[in-house]
């Protein structure tokens, strides 16, 4: 989309004068529809993560009421009534925090996220800008977001948040590696680190009937996509490794100091990391914007159809996760994660490897 | 066993008319000085026959206004020979003084400290004796019979102001 | 998971919400086999029946958070006082001696324990909504912005009477003590 | 240990660090103040605080009759009040040697082993929520709502019921009640094997609870540590069985023991264990006073018109859903006792948190605290 404006910028006279004005008009103008669709996905999420739990608990969740009908009729309006609550609340300081740090904490993990959207393709065209190495750059992006977390953690000045920031640390880092690991997998068999070329590789039919996705190519690929699956669901510090911000134990973890809008940004990151994992693995295994009948369906728009339907359904697994499973403890969570998650990983690559080798 | 048993063996070690039981207070108690009760409990606790090993309960008492004494009640009990036994030991208010039992049964120290707080009375002995329930500088022992309330503590009015009421 | 999923599906027939301001919490129904009006089991708004009460202080011996007050003061048995609007006899026909100047209740001391409405002989005193709802509707939303206003004044004696009988009192206890 | 820097709070070791898991806590079950001393995450010592809840249950049973402090001991254990009632009017029963009526022994076994149902429910809820699973609290509370709305039917009140009284009960069964509890019997014995499904096999909630705070059966002893938590350290103590009060010597029902299935014996997956085992022995019990409950007789025949035992004393002990609850009564022949003792069983348990969660980390603590199911309502008086 960045260059396609910036085509359409050269032509027009008073803007091809001044360079830099055009690329920066044309970068804005890519990257305010991500900005709209990362609150867009927050508000649909949240909204989402509510009814589902309740559903799952036998209960209604926000349900709007006869008389005023303060949350909408299905409480559609809660999410609305949510932001204004947020944007209208008072954004408190602690005296003792390190000002300038707890400001700058929120900013650093919402940019993070967000850039990791640029190279995020909703469908063959449609992307914010076209990197060879899309992947890798969204991987890239995910770990700056670490940045921010321990800035939050330290800067509130109180003993819960640093344990919280802490533990979020160790464990982003500690599951980045088992996830780009089951990465390579994938990369091995496409090729390629480019988007389109990856989905281009899951084009067709394998045994006649099912998609030739990466998920069914292989049973090390299998295994690879819940490794992913789960280090991302870790890496979003989501149940059953929501340990950061474990409401029993450490009040709201590294957030704690936070209220009002600076809240929200870290509410909006969270959702928008969910997306982007769930987004990538939909991408690499589940086949990306091809659908599931193979020849059917096909198309620019049906393309953004079936990959928005995947993501929600990976979005709607993590949430399913959210309500069953307890906490793991710091220590079991990094034992999972270097005792059996990396050994998992590189047993995949091997196995992808030699299945490449011999079997096709 | 039964209580005849008990006291028994208790008099067998230390001699004749130790532990004694005066019916007319009451059954099932044995009333013992402070000194008396410093030597018995290790020896309750450790002979076989006896094991009370489950110290149940510890209350502190104030024998009323005019008696002059406070006292404190040991109920204990021996989980393998599922026997009670119910010790008084009663001691002037001028010096409350009770030699402490928590090296013993631990749950005595938590009991001791509580009525300690109540009572004000001092376990010789205790590692951490010090107020459980109350804040750390009230003053005052509550459930003393001639205890008055005081009007504020820290400022804060303690009995609500209610207009129209009284 | 199995089971988390599973209550997703059969929403309409477990769910357990309550939607507060439509549906109401429902009053348990209770018929106790025998005479619904001498059985009193619900916990809710404390009332007096004043016109019943025969002053005799034993609901306020019963409390044990003692937030009833009661002062009366004597008058002619049976005898109806039209300006005090107090009646002479009660609804179980017993003669009244006592006038009964002063019947307060502190609602925000109330523990709901129920202990006061088991001694009064006249049964005057309840919670409403119980089986004899026939004569009040259960009211559980009694919450008031003021303090005060939580206690309940019962006697029906205006202020002006009340002097008169309040002074009667004094002479009394004057003519008594010379 | 790290450099020691002299302090206005004593000698703090260079890296040990003080935290307090302060009075307002998610997980406290209360308002309790724990003073950790951490080496990292790993505990070195625990100072509980506790009286933030103190509200002097023994100084206002010094100034009120023997029935009016009935719904007194309603609001310690808010959590089992119909127990504390129980263990109450058996004291004072005990003091003045009067005899209750069969049919109000029956009922009130079957109120109290129902309330005991209700109390386990919240201890399994908040246990699960301690460790992270949210979803078995709410169909805990969902499954304790029945019962509220039985007990709401049987005495106008949810929580604090002030059913049982000295000598008798307030209220007898409404028509229709006992069909409800036996419809209700039947809805819940299913769901007990939902919550195994869901919780107690669970893979990581055993990681959590189990090896995690071990108590060692002489240390529980020692510690006056009762009740479900002694069980869980396999000591088969139930008061119900081994010093029967009331007719409990009637039912035949076990006695769930810690086995050390998923760990070792004594650990806090064998106390959640030991509570959901109860809650089928408390459906059997009820199921067998339900069949035998006489119809007829009348409720307050055994009331006192006047309460006033004798001088003298009583110490007598009851099994609340937390441990041995134990009342010291002393008379002095008057309508109003001279000193009421509660033994809490709440108290013990707390006292040995310092002893069994040494060398354990923070969230495990906050697991050990919701296996002991403590109440500090009961705790502080």
């Amino acid at each position: 989309m960045v260059d396609y404006f910036l085509e359409t910028f050269s032509e027009i006279t008073w803007l091809a004068s001044s360079p830099n004005l055009s690329f920066v008009l044309a970068v804005t103008l890519a990257g305010l529809p991500i900005f709209l669709f990362m609150a867009l996905n927050a508000l649909i999420a949240v909204y989402a993560e509510r009814k589902i739990s309740a559903f799952m608990q036998d209960r209604l969740g926000p349900m709007g009421q006869g008389v005023g009908l303060h949350a909408g009729k299905w409480g559609i309006l809660q999410t609305v009534a949510d932001a204004v609550k947020l944007i209208t609340k008072e954004d408190i300081i602690p005296a003792t925090a390190d000002r300038k740090l707890f400001i700058i904490a929120p900013f650093i993990l919402f940019t993070a996220s967000f850039t990791a959207f640029a190279a995020f393709p909703f469908n063959e065209y449609l992307m914010a800008a076209d990197f060879n190495i899309g992947l890798f750059y969204i991987l890239a992006m995910g770990s700056v977001g670490v940045i921010g977390i321990i800035l939050a953690g330290y800067s509130s000045n109180n003993k819960w948040s640093l344990y919280g920031a802490m533990r979020s640390a160790a464990q982003i880092v500690s599951y980045e590696i088992p996830a780009g690991l089951s990465l390579l997998s994938v990369i091995m068999l496409s090729g390629s680190l480019a988007f389109r070329d990856i989905v281009a590789a899951q084009t067709g039919t394998t045994l006649a009937i099912l998609p030739n996705w990466f998920i069914l190519d292989n049973p090390f690929t299998f295994i690879a996509f819940w490794i992913f699956f789960v280090a991302g669901v870790a890496e979003v510090n989501r149940t059953p490794f929501d340990l950061p911000e474990a409401e029993s134990e450490l009040v709201a973890g590294w957030m704690t100091e936070y209220s009002g809008m600076r809240w929200s940004f870290f509410f909006l990151t969270e959702y928008a990391n969910m997306f982007i994992v769930a987004g990538v693995a939909s991408l690499l295994f589940l086949g990306g914007w091809l659908s599931p009948i193979p020849g059917y369906l096909e198309g620019n728009l049906w393309g953004i159809f079936w990959l928005i339907s995947k993501v929600s359904f990976l979005i709607f697994v993590m949430m399913w996760f959210r309500w069953t499973f307890p906490r793991l403890r710091t220590d079991q969570l990094m034992r999972l994660c270097w005792k059996f998650f990396l050994p998992a990983s590189f047993v995949t690559i091997i196995g992808v490897g030699i299945w490449d080798l011999f079997v096709r | 066993m039964d209580l005849a048993g008990i006291i028994e063996i208790i008099n067998a070690k230390f001699g004749e008319g130790f532990a004694s039981i005066d019916e007319e207070v009451s059954a099932d108690t044995v009333r013992l000085t402070p000194e008396q009760w410093g030597q018995l409990a290790p020896f309750l606790r450790k002979t076989p026959e006896l094991f009370f090993d489950a110290m149940m309960c510890i209350t502190g008492i104030d024998e009323g206004v005019e008696s002059e004494n406070l006292a404190v009640s040991y109920n204990l009990h021996s989980m393998k020979h599922n026997h009670k036994l119910e010790i008084y030991v009663s001691m002037p208010k001028s010096d409350p003084k009770v030699p402490s039992v928590e090296q013993i049964w631990r749950v005595a120290d938590w009991f001791e400290r509580e009525v300690y707080d109540m009572f004000g009375i001092e376990f010789e002995g205790h590692r951490d004796l010090r107020r459980i329930l109350l804040p750390s500088d009230w003053d005052g022992f509550p459930l003393r019979k001639d205890y008055e309330f005081p009007e504020t503590w820290h400022g804060i009015v303690i009995n609500k102001m209610k207009e129209g009421w009284e | 998971m199995k089971i988390t999923i599973g209550h997703m599906f059969k929403i309409k027939r477990g769910n357990v919400t309550l939607q507060y301001p439509v549906e109401r919490w429902p009053r348990p129904e209770r018929h106790i086999g025998f005479s619904a009006d001498s059985y009193n089991v619900i916990r809710s708004r404390l009332t007096v029946d004043v016109d019943d009460c025969i002053g005799c202080l034993k609901c306020q011996r019963a409390c044990p958070v003692s937030c009833i007050k009661i002062e009366t003061t004597k008058v002619e048995k049976g005898e109806d006082i039209s300006e005090a609007n107090h009646r002479g006899v009660t609804s179980n026909g017993t003669q009244k001696r006592l006038l009964v100047t002063r019947f307060d209740i502190d609602m925000t001391e109330c523990c709901y324990c129920n202990l006061c409405t088991y001694p009064c002989p006249e049964e005057c005193i309840f919670m409403v909504g119980g089986p004899n709802s026939s004569r009040r509707e259960i009211d559980y939303e009694f919450s008031e912005y003021d303090r005060n206003d939580m206690i309940y004044r019962f006697s029906k004696v205006p202020f002006d009477i009340l002097q008169k009988y309040a002074s009667a009192v004094e002479k009394s206890e004057v003519e008594e003590a010379t | 240990m790290g450099v020691v820097i002299e302090q206005e709070l004593g000698t703090v070791h260079g890296d040990e660090m003080i935290l307090n898991i302060g009075p307002q806590h998610p997980s406290t079950h209360g308002v309790l103040r724990l003073k950790v001393h951490t080496d990292g995450e790993i505990i070195t010592q625990i100072t509980p605080y506790i009286g933030y809840l103190h509200r002097c249950f023994e100084k206002h049973c010094e100034n009120l009759t023997y029935e009016q402090s009935i719904p007194y001991t309603d609001r310690c254990d808010y959590i089992g009040s119909m127990n504390n009632n129980f263990g109450y009017a058996v004291a004072v029963e005990q003091l003045m040697e009067t005899k209750v009526p069969e049919k109000v022994e029956y009922m009130r076994v079957i109120v109290a082993e129902m309330n005991r149902i209700a109390s386990h429910l919240l201890a399994l809820g908040t246990f699960g929520l301690d460790v992270g699973a949210f979803t078995p609290f709410l169909y805990c509370f969902r499954d304790r709502e029945r019962i509220l709305d039985l007990f709401e039917m049987l005495c106008g009140a949810r929580l604090l019921y002030n059913y049982i009284w000295i000598g008798g009960v307030s209220h007898d069964f409404p028509v229709g009640w006992v069909e409800k509890t036996y419809e209700f019997l039947d809805y819940f014995e299913p769901k007990i094997n939902e919550y195994n499904d869901l919780l107690t096999y669970n893979k990581i909630f055993i990681e959590r609870s189990a090896d995690v705070g071990v108590i060692p059966a002489d240390v529980a002893i020692s510690y006056g540590v009762t009740g479900p938590n002694l069980r869980g350290s396999g000591v088969r103590w139930d008061l119900r069985k081994d010093d029967p009060y009331g007719i409990y010597d009637r039912f035949e029902f076990d006695i769930p023991i810690g086995t050390g299935a998923m760990g070792s014996v004594g650990d806090c997956w064998d106390r959640y264990y030991v509570r959901v085992r109860e809650l089928e022995e408390c459906v059997k019990i009820i199921r067998q006073a339900l069949d035998v409950l006489p119809r007829d007789g009348d409720v307050h025949a055994a009331l006192p018109k006047k309460i006033r035992p004798k001088a003298g004393h009583v110490y007598s002990r009851t099994e609340s859903p937390r441990g041995d609850l134990g009342y010291y009564i002393a008379s002095d022949g008057s309508d109003i006792p001279s000193r009421i003792k509660m033994r809490s069983p709440a108290f013990t348990a707390l006292s040995c948190l310092n002893e069994i969660s040494r060398g354990w980390m923070i969230s495990d603590v906050i697991a050990i605290l919701g296996s002991l199911d403590i109440v500090l309502g009961e705790i502080d008086r």
